[in-house]
């Protein structure tokens, strides 16, 4: 027992309330919301180091005994999850103070970020597949007000898209679970695990766990479900896109890591070939797409879909390294991504638009800033010593050792496309003649926008160069995965 | 029993992509409802459809009867219910907005701005 | 000794530079230079003891759990490269510090120097594949910063993006080719590899290992068909194109390809295939050298003309070829260092770069014309020159070929004899001839654009003259790390008269005609070219990239149309291809078709319900769609009632009236149904939904018969008032036992209701300011 | 007229929906009813006032205004889950105590959050949309 493990759902929660109750006041807001963030992030810490040195944690909520009531889980996945979405919230919500308008910042967007951390923060943590759509709910309805609070004809266009392939992927996720309950008659992923595994007949579940893969792969924006993200994610204020791209799409990969490691297993000459192409076909798409767009915000849109297929790529090679790289990869681009998201934002308050070809001139005048994009740019693109380049060489390892050479190849040749896009946008964006008046262009940026962007640089150099600890740490955690044996015994008790 | 549910889960998921597939923002609004009714009667018929007594436990007794309908689908779908209403209530606001900011109930209006 | 020093004091001084540069902006290239050449002088020290065989061997863990770490490897062969870089580099740092002045953003220009040094040293010292990789994409990103220096200009940046693009596929290829080498022998060290011959030639492996590493080797080194960024990369600053483009960064190719020959070489595979590209290689930049114009360009494919020389040598792969590879390899550094930094003193005296524009400097930059004109003898290997003994060596090398005849060696003739021509056309127009409009009044360059070449042209000729140091303690040790036997090697001029010495003549011979018919040759080639090989590469491969930014474009808009009801369609499509597919696959029509208890009214609210979707669905009237609509939701209602389940069935009949009031209250402010489709498309969407409800029918009897295990509900029953004091298990449920998806369901509902708080009272506005 | 006999009604009606809503919402827990189901009645008692008069008006005569309500329900049920945890128990453990042969607990405590939450939730969606049904008028 360890009610340790509420804190991440009870501490945003009651940051909600009492930003609702504060509503008005910007100030207030900024203390409140950023601080609850704050604390979130260090009680993700702590579980993190609990989880790492005593092993699994778990809580049966009310006190009611596992499969029956609704158990919170942590393992070393899922609290590597849970950091790094704290860490995103916290950074985004730093840099949403110079950069959010006045008015939501009084009224809206520090509770509805809070509240999505908690949905996400819940995703996370919970071992009943119900509870899990709850939480998810949570996440997508806070993410919905979040997208449409502006409320310009463009934000409608993506909203309304965003809104509809959410609420078809929920419903399909819900169809799975009741059909999974109908079938399998229980909802905890731990007792799942356990009578799925023991059953002959197992591989007739795997048409309803086809609903599951289709819901999963449209909240992870796998191909072909990934229409909606491009959409939709550069339509936002760049605080929020970041914060997005980060957490949204994960929690989705999270789901597919989750269900597929732990109790779609059966039919395994099915399912990961499946997931493999899946992945193999949505970098590819993804990065072919990004290359022909001159918008910022859509160059790196598209950019998520095509790393978002190299995560699943190492979950359809189903091997410890395979998942040890998707994780490695997942924690990466989180950080990567968003960041570069964040300096988009940037340029964006440097020149007023997101369209490379009437951006020019950055590096030559804001050197810091060409340095921030550099960084995560290059970790996008995979180039050593950055975090990128140790997330790919994982992967690769980890598919020759599969012997998937076609997939593998796949996954290299992303790399130099990947490189490619970033290149594009350093060519046009930063190195391009300065098209206005240089003596002038010496804009100010607000600390808050730097020292966020600056931590998550810090963190992609740190993660390259310092791999070795989160290397064998995801490579345990993916033991865990592979072999869910602690995770239901934790669940079930040594009784099972 | 379940055969004629199945067969009305079935139309009713076919109505729901039918309307999702429409134009009309309202149009797929309803489908949107739709949807969730599909998917409640869907989780309602794989729970397993007896014909008991509702989920109480009689006056008296301190477990239930042997023959009640199994209460956890109940729960859920009662959850998902809620949660849908949440939804629909927003996605109906953001229709009103949708038509106030565009001018428009049409769908295929608003596609320019996804190109560059 | 601590080898990771040296990289980290290079390493070091770059993140200073900037802040050096701007302190001491007149100083800042001696300055710079001072630390390669401490290193230098250290590695002079250090190569007493290599040439007795020493071998420095340090490693430190990076990534133990991938087999990763940073080892750094200090044996001949790096050593040869070491002294190359310091030496070079060192002399370009002080070329560039007058070289450079009157441009912008010089910090940045010598900060991406050191980087580029730092990277390519540690390139050479690492003992780790993965090191190398790692220095060799930095060497690719630094060089790419460098080309692109003058990033202001169009044609500076598409070079730098070329490439960057050509190198960084071959870093790709590179990169997969050590994964396989560890796949196949388990380590990434080099010092481990040299014991892993045999496991390694005989890995199934082997051969897609060799393509890939040999991609990389050709991509780097300007191979053919990779050779074209080459020329293009001479849009960066002459002393760039000197450091990088000539004398370091392109025989990196060629260093991974000697580290790895005493491990991958030998066999059939290598030879045939490292010869012919080498040899095609350098025909084509002997070739296309001839008819250039541009001073630099002329260099720059004479450069290609001699990495095609050191690939073939290293393809050949005997004792000989290897020690002419060797020598080689420092012959060209030398004499290509210093004429690139001549030819750009002459750039930047005289404005212009063509030769044929150029003439008659002798009189006015007489330093400049001696040490141009060393280097270019060096270049036409003539002696007493480094650059004779290189060619000599390599013509023994060909002439004791075993397999192949005599082909390598009448191919090597025709490309010398290019080269003593090309060196003879440069001396002469750039030098001697009558000048034609010079844009500026050339005067002679001050000390520091001179020293440098000079330097280098002095030891071509002193290495030639006084060989004994450099050929015991440099060049031997390196020969020996590739060709795995302790040798002894003797650097002479003069090896009397033989067969070798009869090539040179010739050579020499062929030269000195294609000198003297210039002019009728060089526009016959031109012509012909123009006939037959109108391909300009570089040209070509930009056309590449803007054909696949138009096809990829063209494919967004096809799938990213923006069409809400396509992207839709291709979901439910996709869903309905696999769901139906798995059905099949596990049989769902095998279920028990027992009907059971139907109820003949509840037969009756669900034909209702059908009935009222059927309505809703093709209603042209907003309510009676609406109220339709709601109907199902009271019919469902009365049958989750029948089913006994009562406070769903309330709970659905207040909801959905509530939902049919809001959508009545808002969808009075829309305009009413319109028909927008056509029939056709109204088919099309029945098929796709009647598809999806058919599987989702599917799904459902499959659930209702397929009951793996009972269901965890009696729980609920036993405990529900026991432990939950509760008689209504459901209510207790939602309170209780399942109290956290209730609280989940009251935040969902508490922010839909702040979203719609603020979607309806939001203001309009048409652009909303996105900070 | 019609407005008159509305008003008129709206005024008795509504604390009799409250009334009923407060015993729905105790019986819950043994009978068919609860949190959501009480809360929704309660609600609309208050959405017939603002039918009857105007939203501005019925807000004015509220307590306390729909946002706050939301999140005293919240707090309530997040409280009640709390309340498990200070006995040393996982949270939303159930404690229970029996006054006067009544049975109360932190469950129940949980469905009143919930009640209260939907009524806020209601009150707030009602009120912005007939806020609007009224200016088109």
């Amino acid at each position: 027992m360890s009610n340790l493990l509420l804190l991440p759902v009870i501490v945003p929660l009651a940051t909600v309330l009492i930003l609702l109750l504060a509503h008005g006041r910007k100030w207030l807001q900024q203390i409140i919301g950023i601080g609850g963030i704050a604390l979130q992030f260090t009680v993700a810490v702590w579980i993190f180091v609990v989880v790492n040195s005593q092993g699994i944690q778990v809580i049966q909520l009310g006190s009611w005994p596992a499969p029956f009531g609704i158990t919170f889980v942590a393992d070393l996945f899922s609290s590597i999850m849970l950091m790094v979405a704290a860490l995103i919230g916290l950074m985004t919500a730093i840099y949403a103070m110079p950069t959010i308008s006045d008015n939501r910042q009084r009224f809206s967007y520090y509770p509805l970020v809070n509240a999505m951390l908690m949905g996400v923060n819940g995703a996370f943590l919970t071992g009943d597949v119900f509870n899990l759509y709850v939480w998810f709910e949570v996440m997508i309805m806070a993410s919905f007000v979040l997208l449409t609070l502006g409320g310009s004809r463009q934000q409608m266009n993506g909203a309304i898209k965003y809104v509809a392939m959410n609420l078809v992927a929920s419903m399909l996720f819900l169809a799975g679970i009741g059909l999974l309950y109908g079938q399998a008659g229980t909802l905890n992923m731990a007792d799942l695990a356990l009578k799925i595994r023991a059953s002959d007949d197992a591989f007739l579940l795997n048409s309803s766990a086809m609903l599951f893969f289709v819901a999963f792969s449209l909240k992870a924006a796998l191909f072909p479900f990934f229409f909606w993200l491009p959409a939709s994610y550069p339509t936002a204020p760049m605080a929020i896109t970041a914060f997005f791209s980060g957490l949204l799409t994960k929690v989705g990969v999270y789901a597919l890591i989750r269900f597929f490691t732990l109790f779609f297993v059966q039919n395994q000459s099915f399912w990961h070939p499946l997931l493999l192409w899946a992945g193999g076909i949505t970098m590819l798409v993804g990065v072919l797409t990004a290359a022909s767009q001159y918008d910022m915000r859509r160059i790196l849109s598209f950019h998520i879909i095509s790393q978002i297929g190299y995560i699943i790529m190492g979950l359809g090679l189903f091997t410890v390294a395979g998942i040890a790289g998707a994780i490695y990869y997942m924690v990466h681009n989180i950080v990567a991504k968003a960041n570069t998201f964040l300096v988009a934002g940037m340029v964006y308050k440097l020149r007023g638009t997101y369209d490379l070809k009437a951006i020019s001139g950055l590096y030559k005048n804001y050197p810091l800033v060409a340095l921030l994009f550099v960084i995560p740019a290059m970790g996008l693109a995979g180039v050593p010593p950055f975090s990128g380049f140790v997330g790919k060489l994982m992967l690769v390892v980890a598919g020759f050792e599969a012997e998937k050479w076609v997939i593998t190849g796949v996954a290299l040749l992303v790399g130099l496309f990947t490189l490619f896009s970033m290149v594009k946008i350093w060519n046009e964006g930063f190195w391009k003649k300065h098209t206005g008046n240089d003596a002038s262009d010496n804009k100010k940026l607000p600390v808050a926008m730097l020292v966020p962007v600056a931590i998550l640089a810090l963190i992609t150099i740190l993660l390259g160069v310092a791999a070795e600890p989160v290397v064998e740490l995801c490579m345990r955690a993916a033991h865990q995965l592979i072999d869910p044996s602690s995770y239901i015994e934790a669940v079930l008790g040594k009784q099972y | 029993m379940g055969l004629i549910l199945s067969i009305l889960t079935g139309v009713l998921y076919a109505a729901a992509i039918y309307l999702l597939l429409r134009r009309s923002i309202v149009k797929m609004i309803l489908g949107i409802i739709f949807l969730g009714n599909a998917t409640n009667v869907l989780v309602f018929v794989s729970g397993g459809l007896t014909k008991a007594s509702p989920a109480f436990i009689a006056e008296g007794q301190q477990v239930a009867a042997e023959h009640i309908a199994d209460p956890l689908p109940q729960a859920l779908i009662l959850t998902a219910i809620v949660i849908s209403f949440g939804i629909i209530a927003f996605s109906l606001a953001l229709m009103y907005r949708f038509y106030k900011i565009t001018g428009t109930d049409d769908l295929d209006d608003v596609t320019e701005e996804d190109e560059v | 000794m601590e080898l990771y020093l040296i990289i980290a004091a290079i390493f070091t001084l770059a993140f200073l530079a900037p802040m050096l540069h701007k302190w001491f902006p007149k100083a800042i290239g001696w300055i710079l230079a001072s630390v390669p050449a401490a290193v230098f002088a250290y590695l002079i020290y250090l190569s007493i003891d290599i040439g007795y065989g020493l071998v420095v061997y340090e490693s430190y863990a990076w990534i133990p759990s991938l087999g990763i770490s940073m080892s750094f490897y200090l044996d001949g062969l790096s050593l040869l490269f070491l002294l190359m870089i310091t030496a070079i580099g060192a002399l370009v740092l002080i070329y560039s510090g007058y070289y450079m002045q009157h441009y912008s953003l010089k910090g940045r220009f010598y900060f991406y120097l050191m980087l580029f040094m730092g990277a390519m040293m540690g390139l050479v010292l690492s003992g780790n594949l993965i090191s190398i990789f790692v220095f060799w994409e930095l060497t690719s990103i630094s060089s790419y910063l460098l080309i692109g220096f003058f990033h202001e200009k169009t044609k500076s940046r598409a070079a730098a993006l070329q490439a960057l693009l050509v190198t960084a596929l071959g870093g790709l290829a590179l990169m997969a080719g050590m994964v396989l080498i560890n796949l196949s022998t388990g380590t990434y060290e080099i010092i481990e590899l040299l014991n892993e011959r045999e496991i390694l030639q005989n890995s199934p492996y082997y051969l897609a290992i060799l393509i890939l590493v040999g991609l990389g080797a050709m991509t780097k080194s300007a191979q053919f068909p990779f050779h074209f960024w080459l020329p293009s990369a001479m849009a960066g600053p002459s002393p760039v194109s000197a450091f990088l483009h000539s004398a370091t960064m392109v025989k990196a190719g060629i260093y991974i390809l000697l580290r790895l020959a005493p491990v991958l070489g030998g066999t059939l595979e290598w030879r045939a295939g490292l010869s012919v590209v080498g040899l095609v290689t350098m025909l084509v930049g002997a070739y296309f050298s001839l008819t250039q114009k541009d001073l630099k360009a002329i260099l720059a494919y004479s450069t290609i003309m001699a990495l095609g020389t050191l690939m073939l040598l290293v393809g050949i792969d005997t004792y000989q070829s290897i020690k002419a590879a060797i020598i080689f390899l420092v012959v060209h550094s030398l004499y290509k260092g210093a004429l690139f930094m001549v030819a750009g003193s002459i750039d930047k005296q005289t404005g212009t770069r063509d030769i044929y524009q150029l003439g008659g400097l002798f009189r006015t930059m007489p330093y400049t014309t001696v040490v141009a004109l060393l280097a270019l003898f060096s270049m036409a290997g003539l002696p007493p020159f480094i650059g004779f003994v290189g060619k000599e060596m390599i013509y023994e090398a060909k002439s004791i070929i075993p397999e192949t005849g005599n082909l390598p060696l009448i191919a090597s003739i025709i490309a010398n004899a290019f080269m003593v021509a090309i060196s003879a056309i440069i001396a002469w127009h750039v030098f001697f001839a009558k000048a034609g409009n010079l844009p500026k009044q050339p005067k002679e360059t001050p000390f520091r654009l001179w020293v440098g070449p000079a330097v280098l042209s002095a030891l071509s000729l002193l290495l030639a003259l006084f060989p004994g140091f450099f050929d015991r303690n440099i060049a031997e040790p390196a020969i020996g790390a590739v060709w795995d036997a302790s040798v002894s090697l003797q650097i002479k001029l003069w090896h009397g008269f033989n067969l070798v010495l009869l090539y040179s003549v010739i050579t020499i011979a062929v030269g000195a005609l294609i000198f003297a018919f210039r002019k009728k040759i060089i526009p016959a080639i031109q012509k012909f070219n123009e006939r037959f090989f109108a391909i300009d590469f570089a040209q070509k491969f930009l056309d590449m990239v803007d054909g696949f930014l138009h096809l990829t474009k063209k494919k967004t808009d096809f799938i990213q149309g923006g069409v809400q009801r396509y992207y839709l369609m291709i979901i439910f499509v996709t869903a309905s291809a696999l769901v139906w597919y798995q059905l099949f696959y596990t049989r769902f029509w095998d279920f028990n078709s027992d009907i059971g208890y139907i109820p003949f009214y509840a037969a009756g609210v669900a034909v209702v319900v059908i009935a009222a979707t059927v309505v809703a669905v093709f209603s042209k009237s907003r309510v009676v769609a609406l109220i339709a609509m709601g109907m199902v939701g009271w019919g469902l209602a009365l049958i989750f009632a029948f089913y006994g389940a009562i406070d769903l069935a309330i709970t659905q009949i207040m909801t959905e009236t509530l939902v049919l009031v809001i959508f009545v209250m808002i969808i009075y402010h829309l305009p009413v149904f319109k028909s927008f489709s056509r029939l056709s498309t109204r088919i099309r969407d029945g098929v796709i939904a009647v598809v999806f409800g058919g599987f989702m029918m599917g799904l459902s009897l499959k659930a209702d018969y397929l009951n793996l295990y009972p269901a965890i509900s009696d729980y609920f029953a036993q405990n529900s008032f026991t432990e939950g004091h509760g008689r209504n298990i459901v209510n207790v449920i939602l309170v209780d036992f399942r109290a956290m998806d209730t609280l989940g369901e009251i935040t969902v509902l508490t922010i839909a209701a702040i979203g719609v708080f603020v979607l309806m009272r939001m203001k309009n506005k048409k652009t909303e300011e996105l900070k | 007229m019609t407005t008159q006999i509305l008003r008129i009604s709206s005024k008795y009606l509504k604390p009799a929906f409250v009334v009923l809503s407060l015993v729905i919402l105790y019986r819950g827990h043994n009978e068919p009813g609860g949190g959501f189901i009480s809360g929704l009645l309660a609600a609309s008692g208050y959405v017939f006032y603002m039918l009857a008069w105007n939203v501005e008006t019925a807000l004015k005569k509220m307590w306390i205004q729909p946002v706050p309500l939301m999140a005293i329900g919240l707090l309530l049920a997040l409280a009640s889950g709390i309340i498990g945890v200070a006995a040393g128990e996982p949270f939303m453990s159930g404690q229970w105590i029996t006054v006067l042969n009544i049975t109360l607990g932190t469950p129940l405590l949980f469905d009143v959050g919930v009640y209260f939450t939907v009524i806020g939730v209601m009150l707030t969606i009602m009120s912005v949309i007939l806020e609007k049904v009224d200016q088109w008028d």
